[in-house]
């Protein structure tokens, strides 16, 4: 699974782009936070304030509900300030 | 239709003239741009970078710029967004929107940097006079435009 | 805060380039531009020649920019207004409004041209493809969109 | 008196501006059109459907009960069509 972070996610993780060996146990973007957050501190400061945090599943808006496979590409960044 | 996302800066006038140019079927055009101000909040700001997804942001402006097509008889619109690091005073996106219709033009013009400003996937970062790095936060007005078009 | 009523073209580029120059206080401009369109109802336009009350004209525009810097917190405000004849494409009236934010920006922008399409002494003849020449009729759509704005 | 017509007005009536000696019993804008209408035929079409016409006395948009006096400068055209 090819796993991105963006603005300050980006930075408390320290990488932008990940390319992750996900188990089979996780099957929605909420239970890749989970697992990703047990991999470290940088990922659980990261992931502390989660309605402060949006999720991308293949380039579009997901929920924390929505299923992730190994072949996805799932981002995780703070709500976007562009314009 | 065109959208663009580019580091370097764009020229108002030529992506302007170009939209209407050789098409007498438009009776008005609509551009909004938007610059980086010098002043955010009570830090006076220096510079700001743009960071965006690549891929999911041409993306999400090509669905953007569709959706306006869609709800409005245009006959041009534009979508140019910058990344990277600005000055205050520098542009950072320009929307345009052109249709036989002065009422379209405007709507669809409106609409596209109302929803530009919710789902697309830039982010800044602004560097104030002591050289502090801070993530803009995003801000409920923003919300609260773009929700103005869901109906 | 500018107004002019001429008979040359205009660039818009540079225009609008000379609105935000020199003022990082500026975070949004909203430009419109009005165009001959080659289709009014069913008869194709070859040419059509606007006719202006000069005196009042200027005045009229300084009032109608007037009223929208009282209304919102503007930076800059541009009106120019062509007279004489016009070929399909050209282009007829430019209006812009650049403010620190987007939403005063778009508003005055809309209320600039609302106002004066129905409070600029203009009156527009057109020459259809026969040589017939028509006065434009003024429409019930711009007074509403113009009432929109008394409140 | 200075006295302007505009568009079909003016096409109408022949001429777009004329400097008049109007009698002091024209009061009014509206009396101003009573006045012209007896002057000539061009002037009877021009005027046929006030519903079509508007007036500014001085470069203002007036009613057509607003006084108007020997110095003023008053315009009759149609409803604008300009932007």
């Amino acid at each position: 699974m090819k796993v991105l972070y963006f603005a300050w996610l980006r930075q408390k993780i320290g990488v932008g782009e990940e390319q992750l060996d996900v188990p089979d146990t996780v099957a929605t973007a909420g239970q890749l936070v989970d697992w990703l957050v047990a991999r470290g501190q940088g990922y659980a400061d990261a992931f502390q304030d989660m309605t402060a945090i949006k999720v991308a599943v293949n380039q579009e808006f997901a929920d924390w509900d929505a299923a992730v496979t190994a072949g996805d590409e799932v981002a995780f960044f703070p709500p976007v300030t562009g314009g | 239709m065109a959208v663009r996302v580019q580091r370097e800066d764009f020229n108002i006038g030529r992506e302007l003239d170009a939209l209407t140019e050789g098409n007498p079927g438009i009776g008005g055009l609509c551009s909004f741009t938007g610059l980086v101000r010098d002043i955010h909040g009570d830090a006076g700001v220096s510079a700001m970078t743009l960071e965006h997804y690549p891929g999911m942001t041409e993306k999400m402006l090509l669905e953007i710029e569709a959706e306006a097509n869609q709800r409005w008889p245009l006959e041009q619109t534009l979508i140019i967004h910058r990344y990277g690091r600005l000055l205050p005073g520098d542009r950072i996106v320009l929307v345009a929107a052109a249709s036989a219709h002065r009422e379209a033009a405007f709507e669809a013009c409106h609409f596209l940097i109302d929803w530009l400003k919710t789902k697309a996937p830039f982010w800044k970062v602004e560097e104030d006079r002591s050289g502090e790095e801070n993530w803009v936060q995003a801000r409920a007005s923003d919300d609260s435009a773009a929700e103005r078009w869901n109906k």
